[in-house]
């Protein structure tokens, strides 16, 4: 029952949402829709479980004073300030003008965009430190970044009309025919490449073949 | 502990100096400007000697140096010359070469987060159209899409040859407003918009707005404009819309994004794309109007020059370093 | 048109006679002395508001052709025609109506009006197995402020009947039925092949050599290791690739002893995890060493994921990490904060946009298809072994189609792309 | 309660700025209420979007699609976790996930990816288009033909995985990895721009709407 049970539904259901492609007739056409429909609705569900496991992991670190149940006091807080504020507005609840709006507005965009800009500097930082020509694989690498990197900034065509580059060979349209040509070609055999193995992996687990996800007995 | 909190002590005044002392708001001259970026150089230079004698710098110089380089700009008066790549002016060309009347779809699939690089596509998008008197019909597969699409309507809108036009929500554009489904929303597009969106943003039923009275579903789109920082995105509209519907599709997505398009856009499978910051300042320029996007592409070539300056000086002294390793070996 | 109007346009065209202008005109005199024969049902020139202008009616659209929809779920009629001559740019049609009834005598109704140009008109509102008639109307009207100031049409007969029918197979995707049995019939043959014992080679993939080390440096310095299993929840084949890498990782690290952590963003990804992290450790034989908070939610939103994850690892300082999974823009802030505090870090993704940053800020990198190849390469289990020669094969297919396609296609020879066209 | 808003967003954005420095008791309290306001924020949504407005008003209409009931039991048995005995359950619907998962996998990247990916492969190298005169396209589009298809073929050879990379099949991987390469570093760069942005758009927020110093 724990075991051969899930087994049996993954072999049916993924048999049934592969040949559903290929059946226009109800309700096969269907499917994929409904897919979409309960697997919103499962995680909604699931998200329960999450929610509670972050709360007790935070409330037994204060419960045992580890280092930082400071912090964990925080994220329970802010999590019941906002869950609160949410269910108690109805299904207005993120209307403007709102309490939950004003709280994605100044605290949760800010937060989102401000973590996304550190990407600039990791970047950089990263740039710094792994763009070395060590050997061949590492040079094409840093050669590729960086004519692309002065061809997509108009400095770059600015200096290649100073030291009078011919048209064709400016930075930005080496760019062009580097992000056209080669980078189609390796995006391309990276894709293929997915696609088989993806392949692979979901028949493999419509096969039974792959059933860690399921853990023991 | 100590030290951060002398830290945190020094930044709570310089805030409280700037709001007090400093003069606002802060423009250098070009001379001034110019005068920056040789310090900048000099301490570059500066670096650049420390590290072929050996001592490499630490990531928060890189950080430091990073975070000048997209600040001062800011401030600054320097005029940078912009050229437009083949594929903004195909989504330039596509939208405006449209019959005054033709209906544009625009979806918004990104939220706050990537707003930097394409809010401003989204603006001179819009303006584009309007002066065009194309129809705009606004949707988002994104929950705070159509959010952003109302900011760059609003900026559009108020541009002043737009505001005589005297433009009607419902006649001239409309927002549908988002739809949760991904790529399922766009396959039921395909056969009835209506199904998706009964009712566009102000609650108003499909079949009463007179500018989607003969709009069923894409086949009476005429050019279809997305807005991508992700999925569902630029992908799920080429996968579905174009590639089963036969809409012809433009692009807006972030910088990242924009590579993985290029297949398709060599395939056929999009008509045009603006990538990134760039993208949106090149189509700028095709529209003939600067905004946003062309006021943060000096930040954008200064930061771009600050990462290039630190890759050779990394290089550079790689190379010295193994020269000498390798006599020291012959040694 | 009438008749006579037909033949003093014959014999105009009469006067440069060439065998060509013959045939044309025959043939335009036989549909016209067809169409007059007929007379045009509604060729009324019923004046709305002003009386039309004389001379303005036009021709009925011709070859009407009216069947089921293919390859759909039914309640579709497909309905086309060669349009009026009438049909051209400043010409007299301005649009065409559909009409449809269930009867053949009486009760035509509109179901829709597409503009001039169009041939072809899919009517979606058909029931199935109702058998419909159809005719078509070429309309010039004309309009003034939003006023109609005239209107004048002319009908085609009436076809029919049609029933709209839902279809088994889409036959336009014949093409991805056969490639994926075939791709699909080559892994199964050859897992079938390794169960029955043939040894299979498997190149060197370094990142996943790397992996007994990375577990045994972590036990050394007697410090952790973090497996992030990506953004994606368990709708993402990448995310249970991931995690099935997972269970090898922690049943080597439950070996060692070593405290292994997985900060998870999506609770089934976290009750999946968790299934798997107790397994390993159950047949590793300790099954009493797992923790429950060894696997832990943090959240849903991909950057405070990224915040929580970047504030464990300065200041826990894992001596290991990994990512295996799906990842979007966090890749490159979680794999260089990993980087600054000196952790070894394997990474695989077969996101294709964040491949470079994990190149650039792990020490070793699984690249696409690579990642999928993982549990395979790990367990050296037969079966799964046997699946990777089924993958290659379908690449060695492609790799032939690519040749002999391109060849093929620069000498003007065959178009073998459309092989591969994906409609519908 | 804007103005107020945004001496917020300005506090909370350099807490986050200042873990470039090292890690420290303000990014600490950032780190912390940004997971508990952004678990909680999903927590929310996901209920009122999905719970609420997916299920229970699709249930609930008068054109009821009972369909979303299926969801729902499956949502339920998931939550049975919570009932140690009979949490075993749960792996029927997670069952159900990965085999839909499996099996929608299966058809979307083999029709996508290596069906379309394929045919935009097969292209002429010598003309634009299938028809056109042989030696009709600019030596420009020819190269750049030849590299897509050579660049291609070479980097599927890379993921070969059963047969060892020597001689003529290794230098073709090799030749493969080169492009891979070019790819990621184009990729880079091209990113770094995008990167650049948003910290462009972040710092517009502080030194103009916060500190207001830019015009």
């Amino acid at each position: 029952m724990r075991r051969e049970v899930p087994l049996i539904i993954t072999a049916v259901v993924g048999v049934i949402f592969v040949i559903q492609y290929f059946i226009p007739h109800a309700p096969f056409n269907q499917f994929n829709s409904w897919f979409s429909d309960w697997f919103a609705i499962i995680g909604a569900c699931a998200i329960w479980l999450g929610a509670l496991n972050l709360m007790r992991i935070s409330a037994d670190k204060i419960y045992r004073r580890r280092s930082g149940w400071g912090y964990a006091a925080i994220i329970i807080a802010s999590f019941l300030l906002i869950a609160t504020i949410g269910f108690a507005g109805g299904s207005q609840f993120r209307d403007p003008g709102t309490g939950f709006d004003w709280l994605y507005t100044w605290v949760y965009s800010p937060l989102s965009a401000t973590m996304f800009a550190l990407l600039a500097f990791f970047v950089a930082s990263a740039s710094y430190r792994a763009f070395r020509a060590r050997n061949l694989e590492a040079t094409l690498l840093l050669l590729a970044a960086f004519f692309v990197m002065i061809g997509r900034v108009p400095v770059g065509d600015a200096i290649g009309s100073f030291i009078h580059l011919p048209e064709s060979l400016m930075p930005s349209k080496i760019t062009i025919w580097i992000m056209g040509f080669i980078n189609s070609a390796g995006q391309r055999a990276i894709m293929i490449g997915i696609a088989l193995g993806i392949v692979s992996t979901s028949l493999r687990i419509i096969l039974g073949i792959e059933r860690s996800y399921l853990g023991g007995d | 502990m100590k030290q951060d909190l002398l830290l945190f002590g020094a930044l709570i005044v310089i805030v409280a100096m700037i709001f007090l002392l400093v003069p606002k708001p802060i423009v250098f001259s070009t001379t001034v400007s110019y005068l920056i970026i040789g310090l900048i150089l000099l301490a570059l230079i500066f670096i650049f000697i420390r590290t072929i004698n050996g001592h490499f710098v630490g990531r928060r110089i890189v950080f430091l140096f990073v975070g000048i380089a997209v600040v001062l700009p800011f401030f600054m008066k320097i005029h940078q010359p912009i050229r437009v790549s083949p594929e903004v002016q195909t989504v330039y060309d596509s939208t405006a070469q449209l019959k005054p009347g033709s209906k544009v779809l625009v979806s918004f699939d990104y939220d706050p987060a990537s707003a930097p690089e394409l809010q401003p596509m989204a603006e001179s998008y819009f303006r584009l159209c309007l002066e065009h008197d194309l129809k705009i019909i606004i949707m988002g597969l994104w929950p705070q899409g159509p959010q952003q699409a109302e900011l760059a309507l609003q900026i559009a809108l108020a541009d002043s040859s737009i505001v005589k036009k005297k433009l009607e929500r419902g006649i001239d554009y409309v927002d549908l407003g988002f739809q949760t489904g991904n790529e399922f929303v766009i396959q039921r597009m395909g056969t009835d918009f209506r199904t998706m969106f009964p009712r566009d943003t102000r609650g108003i039923p499909y079949d009463s707005i007179p500018l989607l009275r003969d709009v069923r579903n894409f086949s009476n789109i005429d050019y279809s404009f997305n807005l991508s920082a992700g999925y569902p995105g630029t992908v799920e509209w080429i996968q579905v819309a174009v590639d089963r519907y036969g809409l012809k599709l433009g692009a807006g997505n972030t910088g990242v994004q924009a590579t993985g398009m290029y297949p398709y856009l060599r395939a056929g499978q999009l008509k045009g794309l603006l990538g990134g910051l760039s993208g949106a300042a090149e189509f700028e320029r095709a529209t003939g109007k600067e905004g946003t996007a062309t006021f943060y592409m000096l930040p954008q070539s200064f930061s771009h020059v600050i990462v290039i300056a630190f890759i050779l000086i990394g290089n550079a002294a790689f190379f010295l370093g193994e020269k000498n390793k390798a006599r020291k070996e012959q040694k | 048109m009438t008749f006579n109007s037909s033949v003093r346009f014959f014999l105009k065209v009469g006067s440069v006679i060439t065998n060509r202008t013959i045939l044309f005109s025959l043939t335009l005199l036989l549909w016209a002395s067809l169409s007059a024969a007929q007379p045009p049902v509604d060729s009324s020139t019923a004046g709305l508001f002003n009386t039309p202008p004389p001379d303005v009616t036009p021709v009925a659209p011709r070859n009407l052709v009216v069947m089921d929809n293919p390859n759909d779920a039914g309640h579709a009629v497909i309905i086309t025609w060669d349009s009026s001559i009438d049909d051209h740019p400043g010409g007299k049609v301005t649009a065409y109506k559909i009409l449809r009834s269930q009867n053949k005598e009486s009760g035509f109704a509109k179901v829709a009006e597409v503009p001039a140009g169009s041939q072809q008109y899919i009517d979606n509102d058909a029931a199935d197995n109702i058998p419909y008639y159809y005719k078509i109307m070429a309309v010039n009207s004309s309009r003034q402020a939003g006023q109609l100031l005239w209107q004048v049409s002319s009908e085609t007969d009436i076809f029919g009947p049609v029933e709209s029918k839902p279809q088994w197979f889409d036959m336009r995707r014949l093409n991805v039925f056969i490639g994926m049995i075939i791709l699909c019939g080559l892994i199964i043959f050859y897992i079938n092949q390794a169960k029955s014992g043939k040894k299979l080679f498997i190149r060197k993939i370094a990142g996943l050599d790397a992996v007994d080390e990375a577990v045994g440096r972590a036990t050394e310095m007697g410090k952790k290791i973090f497996f992030i299993p990506g953004t994606s929840d368990m709708d993402n084949v990448q995310t249970i690739a991931g995690i099935t890498i997972l269970g090898r990782v922690a049943q080597l690290a439950a070996e060692y002893e070593t405290w292994i952590e997985v900060p998870v963003s999506r609770s089934l990804v976290m009750v999946t995890a968790k299934e798997i992290v107790k397994e390993a450790y159950t047949k590793a034989g300790r099954p009493d060493s797992f923790r429950d908070e060894q696997v832990h939610y943090l959240t849903d939103d991909q950057f405070g994921y990224a915040a929580g994850i970047d504030g464990m690892v300065v200041r826990e300082k894992p001596a290991t990490i990994f990512f295996m999974g799906n990842f979007y823009a966090e890749s490159l802030i979680l794999s260089e904060t990993g980087n600054s505090i000196g952790a070894i870090q394997i990474a695989g993704t077969g996101q294709p946009s964040q491949l470079p940053f994990f190149v650039a800020a792990c020490d070793y990198t699984l690249i696409g298809e690579e990642l999928f190849a993982a549990s395979a390469y790990l367990s050296r289990e037969p079966k799964l072994l046997g699946s990777l020669k089924g993958q290659d094969i379908g690449k060695a297919i492609i790799l032939v189609a690519i040749i002999v396609g391109i060849l093929l296609e620069s000498f003007n020879l065959f178009q073998l792309s459309n092989y591969f066209k994906v409609i519908g | 309660m804007d103005t107020f808003g945004i001496w917020v967003a300005a506090f909370l954005t350099l807490g986050i700025i200042s873990f470039l420095y090292r890690d420290n008791p303000w990014y600490k309290v950032c780190e912390s209420i940004f997971v508990g306001i952004s678990a909680g924020y999903w927590f929310v949504t996901l209920f009122y979007d999905n719970i609420l407005g997916l299920f229970w008003r699709g249930v609930t209409s008068p054109d009821p699609h009972y369909m979303l009931l299926v969801g729902a039991v499956l949502g339920f048995m998931m939550l049975l976790r919570l009932v140690p005995p009979i949490g075993w359950i749960s792996r029927w619907p997670l069952a159900f996930v990965v085999g839909a998962t499996a099996g929608l996998y299966i058809i979307n990247y083999f029709s996508s990816n290596v069906m379309l990916q394929v045919q935009s492969t097969l292209a002429p190298l010598f003309s634009t288009k299938f028809g056109q005169p042989i030696f009709e396209a600019s030596l420009y589009d020819t190269i750049g033909n030849l590299v897509i298809a050579g660049g291609t073929f070479t980097g599927l050879v890379y993921f070969f995985f059963s047969k060892e990379h020597k001689g003529v099949f290794g230098g073709a991987a090799r030749i493969g990895i080169w492009t891979i390469m070019i790819t990621f570093g184009a990729s880079f760069g091209y990113t770094v721009m995008s990167r650049m942005s948003l910290l462009i758009g972040r710092m517009e927020f502080i030194f103009g709407d916060w500190l207001r110093l830019i015009r």
